[in-house]
Order: C-alpha cells, then sequence, then structure tokens
C-alpha cells in the first residue's frame, strides 16, 4: 500500500517539476515521463501482487476534513484496473515526449502537469475507500483530463468538447453524490467498509444501482450517456485520448463494480438493464463509428462499442449471480474485466497509431489521407493489429475477452429458461451483427489510411513516426499478440482473486475459472494450428515463386491506365451501404451540388452524422430550458419602483399568510 | 391622555391619505413635515408616566429634524434639480384612493391578527395606523415617477415606524432611537446629494428612465 | 485423437474443388451446354500455382498476406467441422464461434488486400462483402445457437453429432437453422441469387472483382481458400440437415459425401433456376436468414 | 478590545480625509487592515469580555464572521494598493460605457473603505438589535459612496438603486425591531432590554405572535440586503458597478452581515421555540434564491453579473443550510467562509480581467490565460471551486449541508439543490472557457501587452491557496470555531 502512495507521490512529483521548468518545454516532458515511468515501475509491483496473490491492504487514518477520512486501500479488483493504468500511462507518456516535441510555451509543461495529476486521480479513485476521498479523486480525474482535452484551446470546436466533456462529467457527479449520501444514509458511515450489503431494502439498492448507472455510466460511455466521448476524444492530444480511451472511462466501470459488490444480490432486471445498455451501446456505437469521416472519432465511437460489449459481459454477470449459476455469472464477470484490460491495450495502441497519422500527415481527416502502408510501415503494421483485435478476430486479444461473453451467452442459453435464453440469444445476435459492423469499420479506416495511393500531398509526404512513438505502439502489439496467445493462463492466474471479491455480489457462487480457460485453450490450439499453417504457406509460396517472374505494373482497372487517387473508393463510399441500410438511425445529412449541365462545371457532395443523441435529445432539451428561463428574465428589469413592489407584496404576503 | 394619543394617530393616518392624494411635491414635503410634528407632539403625549426627560429629547430631535431639517433638505433638492412641480402620479387620484381604503382594511387585519399583550398600554389604533404610513411610503415609492418623491416615501416609512415607537412608549434606549434618527437624516441626505448627482449627470430625475441596468 | 478425425480435413482437401466441379457441370447441364470437365477446377489451380506474379505498385505485404492468411483460417476452420459421424480433431466449447470469427479473419484480410490495390473496382467489391457479411453473420451463429441449444451442447461437434431428440420440435429447427445456413451458405461463397461468380461485369461482381489484381499462387490460395470456405459451410449444412448416423463410419461418411454432391447439384439448380438480385435486395434476402434463425431459437426455447 | 476593533478604522477614517499623500494614505489602509486582523487573530486567543453591558459582546458566531471580515479587507486592502495606484494613472472607463469615468477623490474613497470596516465589525459584535440594526443601516450608507467610486450613469443609478432598495429593507427591520421590543414586554409593563443574551435567557416569555411577525420583519428587511431572491434586486447592479474590490468585499463581507442579523433573530426564535416556524421559510427563501440565480446565471454577458447572481446563489445555500438545521447548519458556517473567500477572490481577480480588456463583457473577454496567465489561470479556478468542485473548499462544505438534507429525509430539498447547482455549474463554465480559453482579441494579442503585477494577483492567489486547502484540510481550530458557532445556532455536532 505504501507503495501505491509512493508511486503516486512520484507521478506527483514529475507533474510538479514539469509545471516548474514549464518554460523549457522537452525538460518538462522528460521530467514528467521519468516520474510516470518510475512511478508505474513502483506501483505495479503491489498491483500485481494484490492480483495474482489476492493480498489486501489497507491504509486508514482520521483526516482534517469534515466528514471525511483517509482510507485507501488495494484488494484484486483495485490491481485489475491498477495494471492497465500505470502500464498504459507510463507507456503513453513515453509516446507523448515525442508527439508533443514540436508544440512549444509553457502549455507544454502545463499539459504535463495535468497528465500526471490525472493518472494519480485514476490511481487515487481505485484505491479510495472514503466516499469523500473516492468524490475528490474522481473529480481530481476528471478536471485534470478537462484540461487536457482543452490543451489545444484556440479551437472553437475544441472549446466546445471541453465544455461538453466537462457538464457531462459534473453531472455524473452529481448523481455520485446522491448515491455515496444515500449508501451513507442507510449505513451511518462514507466508509466503504462499513457499506456491508446487509440491510438495504430491494427498492433502495434500486435506487443507488441506478444512480450508480447513472454516475458511472457517464464516465464509461453508456449509450445515452456517452455524448461527451465523440466530442472530447478528439480534441484531446492522441496519448491523452489513448490514456482517456484506454483506461479512464474504465474507472466508470471500477465504480460500477466496486458498487455491484457492495449493495448486495441483485435481482435479475438489473442484468436485463445492463445487457440492453449493452446492446445498444454496442450495436449504435459501431454503427456510427462506422459512418464516421475523423478517425479519432471514430475510435471514439469504437471505445463506446467495446465498453457496450463490457456491459454485456457485467449484465450477463449479475443475471448469472440472479439466477444462480455460477458458469454465467463467472464467465460473464471474467469476460467484462477481461474486456477492460484487453481494450486498455489495443485502444491504447489504435490511438497512438492515430496520434502518428496525425503527426504525420497532419489530418486525421480519413478521406484526405491513403497509402501511408508504405510511407509509414511500421505504423501501418502497428495499426492493422490493433483493428484486427479491436474487431475481435482471432488470434488476437480482442477475441478472446469477445469469446468469453460468447459463451457466457452460450451457456446461459444451454441452461436458461425462455427469458435467459432470450436474453442471451441477443447478446449472441448482437455480439454478431457487433463483429460483422467492426469488421466494415475497420478495414474502412486501414483501408482508407494506410492503403490505395495517397489523396492529399500531405499524405504523400507523410514520415514514419519516430523511434519513441514506434517504440510505445510496438510494445503494445506485442501486448495484444501475447495476451491473446496466453490469455487461458492469464485468465486462469489473474481473475480468481478478482472475481472473489466480486463474490459478494455472486452471493457466495463456487468460481472455477476452468470454464473460461479449458474453452481457450481450445482456442489457442486453433490459434497455433492457423498460425503454423500460414507459416507452411508463406514458405510454400516462397518455393512457387522462386525463379519465376515477379513483375510490377500498375493496378488493373479495367482498361483505364493509371488509375488516379481521386478515382480511388473513398471511406464514405465503402461504408455507404451499411450507412444507407441503418439510414434511419444513423439519419446521414448529405450536402451535395449535383452535376446538371452536360459539361459538368465543380460539383461537390459532402456527408455528415451527426450524434443521434445529441441531436435529437440534449440538444433540443438544452435549447427548451434555455428558453423557458430567458422567458423568466424580465424580472430584472430595471425599474426600481418595481423592485421595491417586490419587496412591500413579499412583506404582505408573508404577514397575510403567517399571521393568518 | 389615550384620547389624545387616538387623535394623533388618526391624525396621522389623515395625512397618509393627503399624501396619497396629493399631486404635487411641494405639498408631500410639508405633509411628510407636518407628519414629523405630530409625531415629536406623540412622543411627549405617548410618554407615559409625564414628560420624562427621555421623552422631551425625542420630541426635539423629532421636531427639528423631521419638521425643519428633512424639508430645507428636499426644498433645496427641489430648486437645484429645477423639478417642474407637478408630479404626474403613475396612479390617478381615484384610483389612489381606493387602495388607500384597501390598504387601511389590511392594515387594520393586521393589527387585529396582532393582539396587544397585557402590559402595552397604547391605543390599538397604532398599529395599523403604523402600517398604513409604512404602506403608504412604499406606494410612494413604487407609484412616484421622481426620484425626489421616492425620498419622501422613504420618510414617511420613518415616520410610520417612529410613531410605531413613539407611540407605545417603548422602553428603548434612547442612544439607539437618537441612532436610529442619525441613520435616517444620513440616508436622506445622502439621498439628496445622489439626487443632486443625478439630475446633474441625466439633466433629469426620472426615476422610471433610470433602468439601464437589467438583464 | 484417433486417426479418424483427420478423414474429414483430408476428403475436404481433397475434394473441394470437385464440388465446384459438380455444380458447374450442373449448370451447364440446365443451359444445355456441356460445360467444362468436373475435373477443371483441379487444373486451373494447378496451371496457377505454376504460375509467376504481377503485381500493382500501390500494393503492399497486405496484398500478399490476404490470400495466405485466408486459406491457413478455412483449413483451421475445417478442422472444427464433424463429418458424417467423424469428430473434429478440433473441438472444444464454443467452437462455433472460433469457426465462425475465422471467416471474419479471412474477410478481413481479404477486403484488406483488395483496399491495397486502390482501386476502385475492387474498393467496390470490398465495400459489398463487409455489408453482406455484416449481416450474414449473425444469421449463422443464431441458428448455430439454437442447435446448440436443441443438443444441449456448445460445441460444434455436440450440436452436429445429430441426436434427434423430440422430431415435433427438432425437426422445424432443423429446416429453419437449415435454411439460414443455406442462405448464409450462398451469401457468403459468392452464389446467386447474391454474387455471380463468372459473370464478366466487374461492376456486378462481390468476391470475384475483390482478387482482380490477384495473380499466380496467391491467386490460387485464394482460389483454394473460396473452394474450401464453400466445402465448410456445405458441410455445415448436410451436418445441420442429415443428422442420422448408421454407426458404421464407412457408411455415414458415404452418406454425407452423397449429402455433399447433393448439396453441390442443389447450388447449381439454385444458380440456372434464379437471377441475381439486384444488390440493394441482398440485405431483404439475408434478413430472411436472420428471421429464420430467430425463430429457429424461438422454437428452441419453446 | 473590542471597542478598539470598531475605533481603529473610525479614527483612521477620519484621520485619511486630512492626509494629502496618496501614498501614506495607501499605506495607513494597509496599516489599520493588519491592524484590524491582529486584533481579530487577539480575540481568537483571549477572548474578549461583554462590554457596554453586553451590548457589544464577541460570541463564537460574531467571531466567526468579523474573522472573515478581517481577512477579507486585509486582502482588499493589499489589492488596493496595485488598485489605487492604477485608478489614479488611468481610471476604468469602459468600452460599453463609451467615456473614461473620472474617479471620486482618493482621500473620500479610502475614508468610506474605513467606514465601512468599521460599520461591519459593529454588525459582528453588536448584540443589542437596536445596535445591531443601527451598525447595518450604517454600513448602506458607508458603502453607497464607494459604489460611486467611477463617476459615471450606471454607477450612479446602481448606487441610487443600492441605496433606496436597501434603506427600505432596512426601514421593515427597524419596524421588527419595535415589533421585538412588543413582544418582550412583559405583563407588568416592564420590557427586558433587547440584548441578545438576555432575550435567550427569558425566550419562553416572549410573545409568540409577534416574534413571528418579528422573525417575518426581519427576514424581508435583512434579507433585502442579504440577497435572497426575490429580494436581491439591487445585487447584481451594485456588484456589478462597484469597483472590483469594493465588490469583492460587498460579496464576500456585508451578505454576510445582513445573513448575521437574520441568524441573530432566528436564535431568539429557536429559543422561544419557534424554529419550526422559522426554518421552512428559509429553506423557501433559499431555494427560491437559487431558483432565481440560475435563472440569470445561464448565458450571463456580464461577468461581475455573474458572480453577483453567484452571490445569491451561495446567500441562498447558507439560507436554505440553517434553514435545515442539524449537521446542515455546521454545513453553512463552512459554507459562509468558503464563499467568502472564493467569491473575494473571483472579484479581485474579475476587477484584473476588467482593467486588462476594458468590457465586463464575457464575448469581449478572450483567451484570459494568454493575456493574463496567473489571473487567467485564477479565474478558471476560481469558477470550478465556486461551482463546487472538489478539491476545492466549497465542494466539501456544499456536501455537508446536501448530506444533512438527504440524513434529514428532506430528499427532494436536495435533489433540488443538486439539479440547481448543476444547472448554475453549466451557465458558469460556458462562461469561464469563453473567457479563460480561445484566442485574445487583437488589441490584446499583441507581444506589446503590459506583463501582469505581482501587486494585483498575489492578494487574490492567497486566497486560492486558503480555498484549496479548506478543500482538503480544515485545520482544528477553524473547525472548532465553526462547530461552537453552529452550536450556537442550535445545530449538531
Amino acid at each position: 500500500m505504501q507503495l501505491i502512495l509512493a508511486s503516486t507521490a512520484i507521478i506527483f512529483l514529475g507533474g510538479l517539476l514539469a509545471l516548474a521548468v514549464a518554460s523549457r518545454p522537452r525538460a518538462a516532458s522528460v521530467l514528467a515521463a521519468v516520474g510516470a515511468i518510475a512511478g508505474s515501475a513502483v506501483g505495479l509491483v503491489p498491483a500485481l501482487r494484490a492480483v495474482l496473490g489476492g493480498t489486501h491492504d489497507a491504509i486508514a487514518c482520521p483526516w482534517g476534513l469534515p466528514l471525511g477520512e483517509f482510507h485507501v486501500a488495494l484488494d484484486a479488483l483495485s490491481g485489475l484496473f491498477l495494471v492497465p493504468i500505470l502500464v498504459l500511462t507510463a507507456v503513453a507518456a513515453v509516446y507523448g515526449t515525442r508527439y508533443l516535441g514540436h508544440d512549444t510555451g509553457p502549455r507544454v509543461g502545463v499539459s504535463w502537469f495535468f497528465y500526471s495529476l490525472l493518472t494519480c486521480g485514476m490511481i487515487a479513485v481505485v484505491v479510495a475507500r472514503d466516499a469523500v476521498l473516492f468524490l475528490l479523486a474522481w473529480e481530481t480525474m476528471s478536471l485534470a483530463s478537462f484540461f487536457l482535452v482543452a490543451y489545444d484551446d484556440r479551437r472553437e470546436s475544441v472549446r466546445h468538447a471541453a465544455w461538453t466533456y466537462l457538464v457531462a462529467t459534473h453531472i455524473g457527479t452529481a448523481a455520485l453524490i446522491a448515491l455515496f449520501v444515500l449508501m451513507a444514509r442507510q449505513h451511518g458511515s462514507l466508509d466503504f467498509d462499513h457499506w456491508n450489503a446487509g440491510g438495504m431494502t430491494s427498492a433502495l439498492a434500486s435506487l443507488c444501482f441506478l444512480l450508480a448507472v447513472a454516475g458511472f455510466g457517464t464516465k464509461a460511455g453508456f449509450m445515452p450517456l456517452h455524448v461527451w466521448l465523440p466530442e472530447a476524444h478528439p480534441a484531446a492530444p492522441s496519448h491523452v485520448s489513448a490514456v482517456m480511451s484506454g483506461v479512464m472511462i474504465k474507472t466508470g466501470i471500477y465504480g460500477l463494480l466496486r458498487i455491484l459488490s457492495l449493495i448486495g444480490p441483485p435481482p435479475a432486471w438489473w442484468g436485463w438493464l445492463l445487457i440492453a445498455i449493452g446492446l445498444s451501446s454496442g450495436i449504435l456505437g459501431i454503427l456510427f463509428a462506422l459512418a464516421q469521416h475523423d478517425l479519432k472519432r471514430l475510435l471514439a465511437y469504437s471505445s463506446v462499442e467495446n465498453i457496450g460489449i463490457i456491459a454485456m459481459g457485467l449484465g450477463l454477470g449479475v443475471l448469472g449471480t440472479a439466477y444462480a449459476a455460477p458458469t454465467v455469472a463467472t464467465l460473464g464477470y471474467a469476460a467484462a474485466l477481461w474486456h477492460v484490460l484487453n481494450h486498455a491495450l489495443f485502444k491504447g495502441l489504435l490511438f497512438l497509431g492515430a496520434g502518428a497519422v496525425l503527426h504525420a500527415a497532419g489530418t486525421t481527416r480519413i478521406d484526405r489521407l491513403g497509402g501511408l502502408a508504405r510511407r509509414m510501415p511500421r505504423t501501418a503494421m502497428a495499426f492493422l493489429f490493433g483493428a484486427v483485435a479491436v474487431c475481435g478476430l482471432p488470434p488476437l486479444n480482442g477475441f478472446t475477452s469477445e469469446f468469453l461473453v460468447f459463451i457466457a451467452a452460450l451457456n446461459g442459453m444451454l441452461s436458461g429458461d425462455l427469458l435467459v435464453g432470450a436474453t442471451t440469444a441477443a447478446v449472441i445476435a448482437g455480439l454478431a451483427v457487433i463483429g460483422g459492423l467492426a469488421v466494415a469499420c475497420f478495414t474502412k479506416a486501414c483501408g482508407t489510411i494506410f492503403l490505395g495511393e495517397p489523396r492529399t500531398s500531405e499524405a504523400d509526404e507523410a514520415h514514419e513516426a519516430g523511434g519513441t512513438m514506434w517504440a510505445t505502439m510496438a510494445l503494445l502489439m506485442v501486448a495484444c499478440v501475447v495476451v491473446g496467445v496466453a490469455s487461458p493462463w492469464l485468465i486462469g492466474r489473474s481473475l480468481a482473486s478478482p472475481l472473489a471479491v466480486l463474490c459478494p455480489a455472486p452471493a457466495g457462487l463456487p468460481i472455477d475459472l476452468n470454464v473460461a480457460s479449458s474453452p481457450l485453450t481450445g482456442v489457442v490450439l486453433a490459434a497455433a494450428a492457423f498460425i503454423g499453417i500460414a507459416l507452411i504457406l508463406v514458405l510454400l509460396r516462397r518455393r512457387l515463386l522462386a525463379g519465376r517472374s515477379v513483375t510490377q505494373s500498375g493496378t488493373w482497372d479495367c482498361g483505364y491506365q493509371r488509375p488516379t487517387a481521386r478515382m480511388q473508393y473513398t471511406s464514405s463510399s465503402f461504408a455507404q451501404p451499411l450507412v444507407d441500410l441503418f439510414r434511419g438511425l444513423l439519419r446521414p445529412r448529405r450536402d451535395a451540388a449535383p452535376i446538371v449541365e452536360l459539361f459538368p462545371t465543380a460539383a461537390h457532395l459532402q456527408t455528415h452524422v451527426g450524434d443521434l443523441f445529441t441531436d435529437r435529445l440534449i440538444a433540443p432539451a438544452f435549447r427548451r430550458v434555455r428558453e423557458v428561463l430567458s422567458r423568466l428574465r424580465w424580472i430584472q428589469h430595471g425599474r426600481v419602483q418595481w423592485y421595491v413592489l417586490y419587496i412591500a407584496l413579499t412583506l404582505l404576503v408573508l404577514l397575510v399568510w403567517k399571521l393568518g | 391622555m389615550d384620547f389624545w394619543v387616538n387623535c394623533l394617530v388618526v391624525l396621522i393616518a389623515m395625512t397618509n391619505l393627503r399624501l396619497l392624494g396629493s399631486s404635487r411635491v411641494v405639498s408631500c414635503v410639508h405633509t411628510v413635515a407636518f407628519q414629523g410634528v405630530l409625531l415629536g407632539v406623540l412622543a411627549i403625549v405617548g410618554a407615559s408616566g409625564g414628560l420624562a426627560a427621555h421623552g422631551i429629547v425625542l420630541a426635539a430631535v423629532n421636531i427639528v429634524l423631521k419638521g425643519l431639517v428633512f424639508p430645507w433638505l428636499l426644498m433645496r433638492a427641489l430648486r437645484e434639480t429645477h423639478l417642474r412641480r407637478e408630479v404626474e402620479p403613475a396612479i390617478g387620484f381615484g384610483a389612489s384612493m381606493l387602495l388607500g381604503v384597501l390598504l387601511i382594511g389590511i392594515c387594520l387585519w393586521i393589527g387585529s391578527r396582532l393582539p396587544l399583550p397585557v402590559g402595552v398600554q397604547a391605543s390599538p389604533l397604532l398599529v395599523p395606523a403604523a402600517l398604513f404610513t409604512l404602506m403608504v411610503g412604499l406606494f410612494m415609492i413604487v407609484a412616484g415617477r421622481k426620484a425626489l418623491t421616492q425620498v419622501v416615501g422613504y420618510l414617511s416609512i420613518e415616520n410610520g415606524i417612529t410613531a410605531f415607537g413613539l407611540g407605545f412608549a417603548l422602553k428603548e434606549a434612547l442612544l439607539v432611537e437618537l441612532g436610529i434618527l442619525l441613520d435616517a437624516f444620513m440616508a436622506v441626505f445622502v439621498m439628496g446629494i445622489i439626487i443632486f448627482h443625478i439630475s446633474r449627470e441625466f439633466d433629469h430625475i426620472d426615476a422610471g428612465e433610470l433602468s439601464a441596468l437589467k438583464d | 485423437m484417433d486417426a479418424t478425425q483427420l478423414i474429414h480435413p483430408l476428403l475436404a482437401l481433397a475434394l473441394a474443388p470437385l464440388m465446384a466441379g459438380i455444380v458447374n457441370k450442373t449448370k451447364s447441364a440446365f443451359a444445355g451446354r456441356n460445360g467444362p470437365p468436373v475435373l477443371q477446377p483441379y487444373r486451373d489451380l494447378w496451371r496457377l500455382l505454376h504460375k509467376g506474379a504481377v503485381y500493382s505498385r500501390t500494393t503492399s505485404w497486405i496484398l500478399r498476406a490476404g490470400p495466405i492468411v485466408s486459406l491457413a483460417a478455412v483449413v483451421t476452420a475445417l478442422a472444427m467441422l464433424p463429418f458424417g459421424g467423424t469428430a473434429a480433431p478440433l473441438s472444444f466449447a464454443g467452437d462455433l464461434i472460433v469457426f465462425a470469427y475465422l471467416f471474419g479473419l479471412v474477410r478481413f484480410l481479404m477486403v484488406a488486400a483488395a483496399l491495397d490495390t486502390g482501386s476502385s473496382f475492387e474498393g467496390m467489391g470490398a465495400s459489398r462483402e463487409v455489408t453482406f457479411s455484416a449481416l450474414a453473420e449473425p444469421a449463422l451463429l443464431l441458428a448455430l445457437a439454437a442447435l446448440a441449444r436443441m443438443a444441449g451442447s456448445p460445441s460444434l461437434s455436440g450440436l452436429l453429432a445429430g441426436a434427434v431428440a423430440n422430431p415435433a420440435v427438432s425437426i422445424p429447427v432443423l429446416l429453419l437453422a437449415a435454411a439460414a445456413v443455406g442462405i448464409v451458405l450462398l451469401a457468403e461463397n459468392a452464389r446467386i441469387p447474391v454474387d455471380d461468380p463468372n459473370t464478366h461485369l466487374e461492376l456486378t461482381m462481390i468476391h470475384e472483382v475483390m482478387i482482380l489484381d490477384t495473380s499466380g499462387p496467391d491467386l490460387a490460395f485464394a482460389g483454394y481458400a473460396a473452394l474450401l470456405k464453400q466445402w465448410a459451410f456445405a458441410a455445415l449444412l448436410v451436418g445441420v440437415l442429415v443428422p442420422w448416423r448408421t454407426g458404421v463410419l464407412w457408411a455415414d461418411v458415404a452418406l454425407a459425401l452423397a449429402a455433399m454432391a447433393a448439396v453441390a447439384v442443389g447450388i447449381g439448380v439454385v444458380e440456372s433456376t434464379m437471377a441475381r438480385l439486384r444488390l440493394v435486395r441482398v440485405p431483404q434476402l439475408l434478413l430472411a436468414a436472420v428471421a429464420c434463425a430467430a425463430l429457429a431459437v424461438v422454437l428452441v426455447l419453446r | 478590545m473590542i471597542v478598539a476593533l470598531i475605533l481603529l478604522p473610525t479614527f483612521a477614517a477620519a484621520a485619511v480625509l486630512a492626509i494629502r499623500s496618496a501614498a501614506a494614505r495607501r499605506t495607513l489602509l494597509v496599516l489599520v487592515a493588519l491592524g484590524h486582523a491582529g486584533l481579530t487573530a487577539a480575540t481568537f486567543v483571549r477572548p474578549a469580555g461583554p462590554q457596554l453591558g453586553g451590548w457589544l459582546l464577541l460570541d463564537p458566531l460574531g467571531a466567526v464572521f468579523l474573522a472573515i471580515l478581517s481577512l477579507l479587507f486585509l486582502t482588499a486592502a493589499l489589492y488596493g494598493i496595485g488598485y489605487l495606484a492604477r485608478e489614479a494613472r488611468r481610471p476604468t472607463g469602459l468600452a460599453d460605457e463609451g467615456f473614461l469615468a473620472t474617479n471620486q477623490p482618493e482621500a473620500v474613497f479610502t475614508a468610506c473603505l474605513l467606514m465601512f470596516l468599521a460599520t461591519m465589525t459593529l454588525v459582528t459584535v453588536s448584540h443589542n438589535f437596536g445596535l445591531l440594526w443601527v451598525a447595518v443601516e450604517a454600513t448602506t450608507l458607508a458603502s453607497a459612496p464607494l459604489i460611486y467610486f467611477h463617476r459615471q450613469k450606471r454607477s450612479l443609478e446602481a448606487t441610487w438603486k443600492y441605496l433606496l432598495v436597501c434603506s427600505v429593507g432596512i426601514a421593515v427591520a427597524l419596524l421588527g425591531n419595535f415589533f421585538l421590543a412588543i413582544a418582550v414586554t412583559e405583563p407588568d409593563g416592564r420590557s427586558i432590554p433587547l440584548v441578545l443574551n438576555d432575550l435567550l435567557a427569558a425566550a419562553d416569555q416572549l410573545d409568540p405572535t409577534w416574534l413571528k411577525a418579528t422573525f417575518l420583519l426581519f427576514l424581508v428587511g435583512y434579507g433585502t440586503k442579504m440577497g435572497l431572491a426575490p429580494l436581491h434586486t439591487w445585487l447584481p447592479d451594485a456588484h456589478s458597478e462597484a469597483p472590483s474590490m469594493v465588490s469583492a468585499l460587498l460579496s464576500g463581507a456585508l451578505l454576510n452581515c445582513a445573513f448575521l442579523a437574520i441568524l441573530r433573530i432566528l436564535q431568539v426564535c429557536s429559543a422561544a421555540g419557534l424554529a419550526g416556524f422559522a426554518q421552512p421559510l428559509l429553506i423557501l427563501f433559499g431555494l427560491l434564491s437559487m431558483s432565481v440565480a440560475a435563472v440569470f446565471i445561464i448565458r450571463q454577458d456580464d461577468f461581475k453579473r455573474m458572480l453577483a447572481y453567484s452571490s445569491v446563489e451561495h446567500m441562498g445555500l447558507l439560507a436554505l443550510g440553517v434553514g435545515l438545521g442539524g449537521a446542515a447548519t455546521f454545513g453553512a458556517m463552512l459554507h459562509a467562509l468558503n464563499h467568502s473567500l472564493t467569491k473575494g477572490m473571483l472579484f479581485l481577480v474579475a476587477g484584473n480581467l476588467l482593467a486588462a480588456y476594458r468590457t465586463k463583457s464575457v464575448a469581449g473577454t478572450g483567451g484570459a490565460i494568454r493575456v493574463l496567465p496567473v489571473s487567467g489561470a485564477l479565474w478558471i479556478a476560481g469558477i470550478l471551486a465556486i461551482c463546487g468542485s472538489p478539491p476545492f473548499g466549497p465542494f466539501v462544505s456544499e456536501l455537508a449541508i446536501i448530506k444533512a438534507a438527504f440524513d434529514q429525509n428532506a430528499t427532494w430539498v436536495a435533489v433540488a439543490v443538486l439539479s440547481l447547482l448543476a444547472v448554475i455549474f453549466i451557465g458558469m463554465a460556458a462562461a469561464m472557457l469563453r473567457m479563460a480559453y480561445g484566442a485574445p482579441p487583437e488589441r490584446l494579442a499583441a507581444e506589446t501587452r503590459p506583463r501582469e503585477q505581482a501587486c494585483t494577483f498575489l492578494p487574490p492567489l492567497a486566497l486560492a491557496v486558503l480555498v484549496l486547502v479548506l478543500g482538503v484540510y480544515v485545520p482544528p481550530v477553524v473547525e472548532d470555531a465553526l462547530r461552537l458557532a453552529a452550536l450556537a445556532l442550535g445545530g449538531r455536532q
């Protein structure tokens, strides 16, 4: 535990030093990165010990804050979230030193300070065991990330994104305050340890659960509450986006799990709610991702999708708990936790890759790129691996966790009654749709950005990412492969203790992770077979082509010589059939100047897909409230006589009301 | 002696009606001054147990301040601001009278809801009368067009409250009452200054025009 | 694992081209031509394997990786299919998901390879490919899930083991599942009414247009992978449609092979009697498949 | 010692009028502030006994407000050095006003400032209701000229409204005094002196009906001064037109004084067993004020008005906290402290922004973190703090109030507070982003802009540090003082 505090201190110190030398950006970057690495190294030790060994140690001491008590603890669940936090923040920090290399001015140092603050906030969130401390950490995390989002504040869009994020997170926090205060009223203490599951009426428990879903879901990006995500992630610098999308939104999942472990045995409808949220987030998330024109926006929506998958896992876990089906519960929770880890890896990788593209070609607008695979091959490979992983395709890590959700659903299907069966069938179908759409979405991204011919001169002059950036991406790429291949063993070793912490929720169900790891062994065998065959084929191909003529030529384009880049299929045209198929949900807006004359002059076509909930729900609601409020503004009309009249009337009313 | 107190109280109430009715700033000022004098008398009469020094001092200060100083200040302000003598009331004579009657009704009702505790010997009319004066003052501020009218209204409020205090011959410490009077004096004084500035900056003292600050 | 488990993979590797040959023979018979010989696909593959290769300057290593990965993935997928009484070499809980997702991997790489050329036609084909398979995937998985529930086993070997417990329920479920799988078979293997494998207008193609720039051994690999994929889906269909077992190994295998031939003929018949659907109408067909599968699930849950 | 607290600024005020040199005047101002702070601190070390027969007494409740006042005045005075120097060089003429304002003579300004301090101190220490009234009215008169420091039409109008509305309100409170005097008259004609402790002692002999009426009149009268909606009308005008250091004092100290006056009568009411009558009214006015503030903060284009409305909001929160009673009382006391510090800091920073941009319009103020790096950062921090974001002080106090509301099953009050706070946050966050971030106007974008002087940002910075500290650690001495104050109000813990 002391080590955790030490690592937090180190990271924070690094941030402070960076702030101190803010006048010299390079030095600031290095200092902050060093702090991040050292702190993570220190923190990983206890975190891993907690995850693997299931140790639990705590520090509790009184604190000079009314209501507050300084109580931190590190159990397996905290550790499981702590590991990706520490790893990804360190990696992203290294990446950031290079990524912000060209920026000048003090804002670099300031941003590093907030980066460190964000890291410390996330660490504090997962170890806090006192409601006030938790809220402090939570808001520190949110505010730090807000300042990071506002890094490039000269752009209006960035400011709007920052505002959206700030408002969303604040509203979420309001829900959390209500939640914690209710729990405190129930148990007479703000200390998590006193929140034993006993003694909550089911109504109160459900209310708390709903508040938790609202509050934590806002951070995690559950579908109706996700609106800040596609705004904030593109606005932030890429290494920050990686951290936010990779680990920060997961703190929402952590909070939900923590609360689930505290409010006692769940009724089945919680599971259904979570699964419904998961399905909507997953399917809509990937659909909107498919329709985006900006790479980072696309990735942000895909984060919503992955959060949806995690929510499905949680829902299945809750459902299994409620129906006393240990296999389903174990598999569901395991899938959720495992996907948390995997998503951190590959989404981090993808955002870093997007950053490299932005760095190299100066834009993330997909249709202005192309052919980067031959200009930055290493980045291209890394991104391709990330894409395969995020699509949940074997043999990479993304598949393993989606696979767990699948077999959790299958088990539910095999065992459960009609309702459970229907739910799980919905999960299976939903996951299948998500898988198909994800392939469409990421082939579009990879294909348009890295393959084919460059569409603009910037893309043409793109350069390979520097050593540091590439190294961090390579690290994550290797991690994706290794975690994917080693998953059976890793899961068996690492998920047992966290699930045991969650066990209060699965009412003491027996946990046997074999139900997860033995099928995964089969998956790994298949993967091994696949890789073996592939290698054989590679050799075979080399033998066959040996000594035969291998010539280069232009792309065969049905008679056209030299197809120009303008003739390529764009990402929009690639996605058009699906977007058109789901236009009811996506509501694409197109602004086109069609070709009219015989000898066509300039024409253009532009399509845009706004967010369903922002455009149809949030924005109109805000507008309505604003109208109502502005209609009330006449109160302050500036005539002093009327002001005195207010006094007179108040006086009269009070006297008549209270004395009458 | 209660008889005299009652008479004074009724007189004060009548002056209020005059305030409501009158359409000239000057007469308003005079009426308020007259109220002040009445209050001084009330202080002497109301002082139960004969003429205590306490009562005399208060009476003197009242008569001097409210009967002489304030009118003088206000007239001076009138002269400086070249105010056209006529106020064009926002609420006409008839309406004002009706409202006055209504206010009297309300005040009487409130008075009836506030039974005097035993041990307080005073005219039962005093509560309504004081409240009425207060309300009339408020009414003048609300209805008045000129900043000056509002000062007069403020004075009338002040009078109503003082009437209350004096009429009950409350054993309030002399120091406090003097402080109160001093404050009232300062208030009027500062208001006068401000009005003077207003007339200089805006070339008028139409309170209605002073509405640049709003949302 | 015993030797019998290797029977099906070997048969598949050996006979997949033959199946295509039978399909073509049937079509030409319907067209009144005598058509190419049944063994023609073997010849084509052989010839391609001994050709050199021509690559577009635009392309990168991805174009070369595509065929290899797809062939490897399809072979791996085949290893999970039981066939006529012979158990699959690779069988574990949830292998049906791996089975489906391996084809997802194939799709990803083939589409990437197609986009690698930067040709608008191949982009077009790729776009259609992902569109249709995004709809085919749920149909396939739902159908398999229904079967799994019915057989009470979460693995392909189990759910194709062919225990017809309660005919009243299982027969309609089997038929619905078969319908779903059948449609998916047509869609996934570039068959009429979804795609026309031997049209000559690139604008109308889906699968063929994606490998326009693939040549030589790569083309052989891609083609062979396509044939094996067709075999795999056909075998799945057979497994669903022919649940009966004699218990005698060679008899079961022979029965299954006969069924495969029947499926091949069936495909041929469908292709010769139906016209290609307009591309905008294909999704409706696939949604019909999803509907069948969903209905099967409901029946089986009841 | 208490007398000294009052006389020191009074005499200084007289002296200031005599002094010629500006430098000497400013030094004196700071010296007085320091002395006042020192004396206040001394009272904490060695509590002072009652004086003038218990008319002047520093009880825990008063002590809290006195400390706040003294601290805030010290900061304002330090800020004032730089401010007055700047004003002497080039008076703040506003772009939206069109012409440069000529300021009042600095001597008068400083004198009034000191008198303001003296009168507010008197409010915090006076235990006789009549004296209390005199003091509160005196604060009005002392502060009116301060608001009219910039001699221009808008500030004149603001002054007029402030004077008229507050005087009327105060007059109502005066009537309340007489009602109280009647309420304390005993059957035998004798009457209890209007001294707080005597009243508390003899609370059971008071006439409840008249006491109720008294409370209503005090609530309306002092509520006007405190800025409870719908009596708050003078507040935005005065705060927006007054010089920023004065706004800081008005918002951070004056409103508290009026609040204290209400608390005094509340003490009497609860002692007389009328808490059940008084507290719901406070809750009502609290919610009303917060709602009205929310209405005007959304899309407010004048940032000083925005701060003023935020003061309305927080006064409402204070009233609500006291109205809830119990644990919420302590929360309210803590919040009074937090709000004063934060709001004072914000107004001082607003003064810097105003001096740099020459406009109070949010839209016209962009890129503050580039034009004034420190002030810009402070502005962001202050807005976040006043909106109740951790790790700043207001968060803790608001949480305490909300928690108490939940604990007392006043769930709907709590929910209303939470949602109103959220709405207000949305409005202020938008303004904060537009002002702090983005590109500055061309006029200021140039590198030629003068660097920030320490004297302009150090005082608010100090306050910001205090607020931050209070957000993570409340020193025991402070906590004890607040607890005692809450205890005096009959609040638990």
